[in-house]
């Protein structure tokens, strides 16, 4: 038998000013159900809750009814109130009669009349309540981290230095990402490869992070805490079990013109090899589509060589199912090709590179080994021109947003340009700079003010290879408001920063949303910028936007420190407003499980039959499965059909 | 210098979009970026500046634009079309300005020079360029490659084609009866002043054609019944409105 | 509800998706947005939530009219809720009409939580709509299907 | 690179309305006589009518009418085809965009379209928008295998730079055929005629005509990027330059002429009409062709062309050992003989 306790806040006047609080009173008491009611001048006041907990014991009342603002506000201070008195947390509603009532209606009657009604639906919908306690769910304490690049690799090495196991996931051979691709960062010219490695070797002897090379996440089952993630990893016919790295299969591999990925397509490489020399892991990698073993069917001279016999041509690859009770995703982003821009010959012409491309050819570890030259006839550029805004800012061939970093890489691009070649020329075509990061802007100034780089205001129009070989870039000078034209040697084109092509598809996987550009999308653009609207999912660096590496190691850090707080539970507390199935009402249709969002209801046997079934932990309680259900065998906790009717009938 | 702001600024884009009859996707989405006037083969030469333009016309110096010399040196080569990252279609919008300029009694001796050799040519004789080869540098190499005199109509007999193209007078009085009805003689007759610009012409849009009344379609039954009752040539000076032709 | 009651203020049901249209509702009465009296609002975990079966019973009831506010699309806290109750109600819609209950009497619309004078203004129009079947006899009657 | 997607989209029909320019008609003949020689023997027959007029662009496009007036002018033009069920091709750059461009404008505002068909109506005629507008260089692209298949004469040796013209390529740069900047596809009709494509640093670069500059007497404007196009050609030593335009064919041969009379340099490559070339392999006379009415002699690449073998019947290439001898002699006056040979020689195929 309920006996609902009714408490009716004044506000002050902001209730009472429109509500005859005593009458309201007077009629609610005579309700059956009522065993308690009285009004009180501010009920959210220390006074008011102890005047509730005190007529809790007093009246034994078990159930509670507190009319006064909207539940948004204070439920949760009047729900941590009776418990202190005993009763169960989620015995407690709210009859809104401020915000609702008081504050929307003009006449003294009717908004009596009204806040009556709201008061009396509240005590019979609470009569009809069933108490409840929080879901706990157990915490798997290991952090997957999805992608080796500089935000993966410092989110890893955090959570691990927190205490936690760690499996670092990379798609590629190596870990290391774009940044060991760089030459030097901006703005303090740091080499980056020494910075990074010293990184990527730590991670790798880490106790508690393992790395899985060559690896994609194939599939993601269960929810927060309790991950299930199949891992698979390509073949790569090199047994890293036995491999010791002495790199004897690379210098007799015999096919030596495959594409370089790692130097942009610039150089060539084996078809077998290490991508580059600092490489973690170290092991080198055969590719089938060049190594001709696959193709013809002969040579075979690596196997030959090996010393510890890790060659293995019928590697099959491998699938591996890990738990993992949190997910950081640090996929990072690609640069786009600029082939759709054939009015600058990108792709094209040979001497038109992009901006990755021309870091590989300035690098010591590049196709050139540093030696600045033009691809074309090996010359040394006497004039170079970057074209900033090549696929950012253009909705018409390449993408709306800015990518953020070019600005900042072209003046790094032209201030390497200058140290390559003191006497040449180097031009900047820009629309806007862009350089909000710290000592960012005297970065350009520097390149401006010392290295007599020419800025010009307006964007490259056309690219023109001419008869001699060299090319006239044209542009405006709008500051001037004339056009420009330049004999260039050499066009470096700012690429935008875009997401990894299998971006969405990893998304979908990982049941998190992405926005319109394809960039991961976080919970809160300010307040949660790490978070997934996920729980346990995290994003790092560049996935979730262009991003330069202060900032993608700073959410490498966040995301970690996200995940070490949510380890340091051992089990989960959440609402307990979740759906659940009456196994002996349903029939097995799974339209629950169609219109559920997060993959939370399954099928199981009960009785002999298939029956739908609800993970608690991963069900976030919108109910939809429950206004799916055809014969009402799915129940929403808090928002039950007999609640919910209870409220509305008059 | 800005003239009328109020005038231009709030609402630009619909008053535009107006004036370009939705042609152009709006002028406001321009970011400065000067990728159109870098490949501009007009702006090479002169101090044309597609950019500049639009800039203009953003801040309200519509006048300013209108009544300039530079917008008579479009080339209308699309080019700044091709490369606009937000696709802006530039040339139409110029070619629209032009309308504008010319409503406000601007830029009437550019499109004069083109009213006699292609305009009136259509209105007699249904097509735009005149048959007649003019310049005599070409007639003269013309004549040394074909061994005729040198003119069109010769080479075209050499050939085994008829001297020159005729459109047949049907086609005539029909494209002439929408000339008539869409206002397009007037606007010829009114050049035919020296000086000034034509008072009988607005600036119009594709909305005007509903206000036209029942008169023309009379006006079109006289032209076909005398077709019918005369030999089937064009006596083309009697039908140009340089004859004061009135009905 | 006799005829000259609800040519007056009809009553309304309004179920509120607890996001976004009850926040809405909160913020009408914040910044004093007064709308007509009759409207009983009831908090849904999301409009998603909202069971056909609850809008036939509010008419069984008496309610003139049931209004469903969802957060606007592609802002639902539980991903596609909204799309899910924008389909399920505009079949709900047609059922309406075949019981002879004018499929007018029920709305559906999106109401964010920034957009509490929207919240009001629906309110008002919709009993202002409302007003037109005061007299009008409603086949779905609470006694035929009471029983 | 052509986009596939609207290569697939061409229609090619066995009759189709060839939209006559009227710079073809009073400036270059040829364009209009090759049409009618070599379509017929890529299975397309020409339709024309005496009724289509001038497509209005000139007028609009410098302003001496307004788009009101040109609009039902090009409706009307386009009824000619439509009432025969055929669909258009334009054999101008500048007809094609303003066919193209005004008929999707009345295709997309049924408002616009209803009032200009209040004004067809009084002339007993309707629009419906239902004939395809296409450019000549899209039919050749999608039959170019046809045309590799039907070559009478393989252009061996012979090199063409080649021209596309702005009003095609920039105008349409989402919906021509190809990309606006590195196109192919004349080039891959060059090579389908046997024939070699020449780079050159202007390829893309405007020919100057700029619509109106020269009628303006903005020669200023103009003819500095006609000479340096010029010069770019030279440099390139091609035999002629390919057009698909007859304005731009205008600008490129009369402008040689100007330049060279004024003693402003030394330009003789020809420009020839891509329907022009493709008549040359299919072994249409090239009396028939329309050279003669050139600024620029075509005497040089006739001259070579008459030196090219023949295709046989079984459409290998193979050595004709008579034919060199006998043509040799011709040099430009002897068309009597290659009328018959050529004629022969498309029984031969069409069999």
């Amino acid at each position: 038998m309920a006996r609902v306790g009714v408490f009716i806040c004044h506000c002050g006047v902001n209730i009472a000013g429109k509500v005859d609080v005593a009458k309201v009173t007077e009629t609610i008491g005579k309700m059956p159900e009522v065993a308690f009611a009285t009004e009180y001048k501010f009920m959210c006041s220390s006074p008011g809750q102890k005047l509730a907990s005190d007529a809790i014991k007093e009246h034994a009342l078990n159930r509670i009814v507190v009319a006064a603002c909207s539940p948004t506000m204070h439920l949760p201070t009047f729900r941590k109130a009776i418990a202190r008195a005993g009763l169960n947390p989620y015995l407690i509603s709210m009859a809104n009669i401020r915000e609702q009532c008081s504050w929307v209606t003009e006449d003294k009657e009717k908004a009596t009349e009204k806040a009556t009604d709201l008061v009396r639906r509240q005590v019979r919908r609470i009569a009809h309540a069933d108490p409840l306690e929080d879901v706990s769910v157990p915490v798997e304490k290991t952090a997957l981290v999805l992608g080796g690049g500089v935000a993966g690799i410092q989110a890893a090495l955090d959570i691990a230095d927190g205490g936690r196991k760690v499996i670092l996931v990379e798609k590629s051979p190596s870990l290391g990402g774009k940044m060991a691709q760089l030459d030097e960062t901006f703005p303090t010219l740091d080499c980056s490869q020494c910075i990074l490695t010293p990184k990527m070797v730590e991670a790798a002897q880490h106790p508690n992070i393992e790395i899985r090379a060559n690896t994609t996440v194939k599939k993601v089952g269960g929810y927060v805490g309790n991950f299930e993630v199949t891992l698979e990893r390509r073949p790569t016919c090199v047994d890293a079990t036995r491999c010791i790295a002495c790199g004897l299969c690379v210098t007799k591999c015999p096919v030596k013109d495959v594409p370089d990925e790692f130097n942009a397509g610039l150089g060539t490489r084996r078809a077998i090899a290490t991508p580059f020399p600092q490489a973690v892991p170290a092991i080198p990698v055969i590719d089938q589509e060049y190594c001709l073993k696959f193709t013809k069917n002969k040579c075979g001279a690596c196997e030959k060589i090996c010393p510890a016999g890790a060659i293995d041509y019928e590697d099959k690859g491998a699938e591996e199912t890990v738990k993992a009770g949190a997910i950081v995703v640090a996929t990072g982003f690609q640069e786009m090709s600029p082939a759709v821009y054939t009015e600058y010959g990108g792709a094209t012409y040979p001497d038109v590179l992009t901006g990755l491309q021309f870091e590989r050819l300035v690098s010591s570890t590049g196709p050139t080994e540093g030696k600045l030259v033009r691809p074309s006839d090996g010359q040394e550029p006497k004039t170079i021109v970057f074209v900033q805004c090549v696929g950012s800012r253009d909705p018409s061939k390449g993408h709306e947003y800015c990518s953020g970093i070019c600005c900042m890489y072209t003046a790094k691009h032209a201030l390497l340009y200058k140290h390559h070649v003191p006497n040449g020329q180097a031009y900047v075509c820009y629309i806007d700079i862009r350089s909000p990061g710290k000592n960012y802007e005297q970065f350009i100034r520097r390149a401006v003010e010392e290295e007599d780089v020419r800025y010009i205001r307006g964007r490259v129009g056309k690219v023109q290879r001419r008869d001699d070989g060299r090319y006239r870039v044209f542009t405006e000078d709008t500051l001037v408001g004339r056009p420009v034209s330049i004999d260039a040697d050499m066009v470096v084109l700012a690429s935008a920063a875009e997401p990894q092509s299998d971006a969405a598809s990893l998304a979908q996987t990982l049941g998190i949303s992405y926005d319109a550009d394809g960039f991961y999308t976080e919970a809160h653009p300010k307040l949660k910028p790490v978070e997934t609207a996920t729980a346990g999912v995290f994003l790092a660096g560049a996935c979730q936007g262009p991003k330069d590496i202060p900032a993608s190691v700073q959410q490498g850090s966040a995301a970690a420190a996200k995940v070490l707080a949510l380890f340091a539970n051992e089990t989960l507390r959440k609402s307990p407003q979740v759906a659940q199935v009456d196994s002996s009402a349903c029939t097995g249709c799974l339209t629950c499980a169609y219109v559920c969002h997060y993959s939370a209801i399954e099928e199981k046997q009960a009785a002999g039959r298939q029956v739908a079934f609800v993970v608690a932990g991963k069900c976030q309680g919108c109910g939809a499965c429950a206004a799916a259900c055809k014969n009402k065998a799915v129940t929403l906790a808090q928002f039950s059909d007999d609640e919910v009717f209870e409220e509305m009938m008059r | 210098m800005r003239e009328s702001p109020m005038d231009w600024l709030p609402g630009f884009d619909k008053k535009f979009s107006e004036l370009t009859h939705g042609m152009v996707k709006d002028l406001e989405k321009c970011m400065q970026c000067g990728k159109c006037t870098a490949q501009c083969p007009a702006a090479k030469l002169s101090s044309y500046n597609p950019r500049q333009i639009i800039r203009d016309l953003k801040i309200g110096n519509v006048e300013k634009v209108i009544s300039s010399e530079e917008l008579w040196l479009c080339f209308f080569c699309s080019g700044c079309y091709a490369v606009c990252p937000q696709d802006i279609n530039f040339p139409f919008a110029i070619a629209m300005l032009r309308y504008a300029a010319l409503a406000k009694g601007y830029g009437w001796e550019e499109v004069k020079k083109i009213k006699d050799p292609y305009a009136q040519d259509y209105y007699n004789t249904g097509l735009s360029v005149s048959p007649d080869e003019k310049n005599l540098g070409i007639r003269a190499e013309v004549a040394k490659n074909s061994g005729t005199d040198g003119r069109i109509a010769s080479v075209r007999r050499k050939m085994g084609l008829p001297e020159k193209r005729v459109v047949s007078d049907k086609a005539l009085a029909e494209i002439r009866f929408i000339s008539d009805a869409t206002g397009m003689t007037d606007l010829l007759k009114g050049m035919e002043k020296k000086k000034g610009v034509p008072k009988k012409w607005n600036y119009g849009s594709p909305a005007d054609l509903v206000r036209i009344k029942r008169g023309p379609h009379q006006k079109f039954q006289d032209i076909d019944d005398t077709r019918e009752s005369k030999d089937g040539r064009p006596k083309t000076e009697d039908r140009g409105p340089k004859a004061g032709k009135k009905e | 509800m006799s005829a000259p009651e609800m040519a007056r203020d009809p009553k309304i049901l309004a179920f509120l998706c607890r996001w976004c249209s009850y926040a809405g509702a909160d913020l009408a009465g914040t910044s004093r947005f007064s709308y007509p009296p009759n409207v009983r609002i009831v908090q849904v975990p999301c409009s998603g939530r909202v069971d056909p079966v609850m809008i036939f019973k509010a008419f069984v009831e008496g309610y003139d009219g049931v209004l469903v506010a969802g957060c606007h699309p592609g802002d639902c806290h539980y991903g596609t809720g909204n799309y899910h109750a924008r389909r399920k109600l505009a079949v709900a819609r047609r059922l309406l009409e075949t019981v002879g209950v004018h499929p007018d009497r029920m709305l559906f619309t999106w109401v964010s939580a920034a957009e509490g004078r929207k919240f009001a203004e629906v309110c008002t129009t919709f009993a202002e709509g409302l007003k037109q079947f005061a007299g009008r006899p409603k086949t779905l009657a609470r006694e035929a299907l009471a029983k | 690179m052509p986009r596939k997607k609207l290569v697939e989209d061409i229609r090619v029909s066995d009759r189709m309305f060839l939209f006559q320019p009227c710079v073809g008609n009073s400036r270059y003949p040829g364009i209009i006589s090759a049409a009618q020689e070599a379509m017929p023997k890529l299975g397309v027959e020409m339709v024309t009518s005496d009724e289509q007029t001038c497509c209005g662009g000139f007028l609009t496009f410098t302003n001496v009418a307004q788009p009101t007036s040109t609009m039902p002018a090009v409706a009307r033009n386009l009824c000619l085809a439509e009432e025969q069920g055929l669909d258009v091709v334009a054999f101008c750059n500048g007809c094609h965009t303003f066919l193209t461009e005004f008929s999707h404008f009345m295709n997309d505002r049924p408002p616009v379209k209803g009032v200009v068909n209040v004004i067809l109506s009084m002339i007993g005629r309707e629009y419906k928008g239902t004939a395809g507008i296409y450019h000549i260089i899209e039919i050749l692209y999608k039959i170019k295998d046809r045309i590799a298949e039907r070559v009478v004469v393989p252009l061996t040796g012979l090199r063409f730079a080649t021209h596309y013209g702005c009003h095609y390529l920039n105008g349409f740069k989402k919906t021509a055929i190809d990309d606006a900047f590195m196109p192919t596809v004349m080039e891959e009709i060059i090579r389908a005629c046997g024939a070699e494509v020449v780079e050159y640093g202007e390829n893309r670069a405007c020919c100057g005509t700029g619509l109106t500059q020269v009628i303006l007497h903005k020669e200023e404007l103009s003819l500095p990027h006609t000479k340096r196009k010029l010069e770019s050609l030279n440099e390139a030593h091609a035999d002629a330059v390919v057009v698909q335009c007859p304005y731009c064919q205008a600008q490129l041969d009369r402008m040689s002429q100007k330049l060279n009379s004024r003693k402003a340099g030394d330009f003789r490559t020809p420009a020839i009409h891509v329907i022009q070339l493709v008549g040359l392999a299919l072994g249409v006379e090239p009396a028939k062709l329309g050279f003669e009415a050139h600024a620029i002699p075509f005497d040089k690449l006739l001259a070579k062309y008459r030196k090219l073998p023949k295709a046989g019947p079984d459409k290998t290439h193979h050595q004709d050992t008579k034919a060199p001898s006998r043509e040799q002699k011709a040099d430009g006056t002897n068309h009597k003989d290659t009328k018959t040979q050529s004629r022969k020689q498309s029984t031969e195929v069409a069999a």
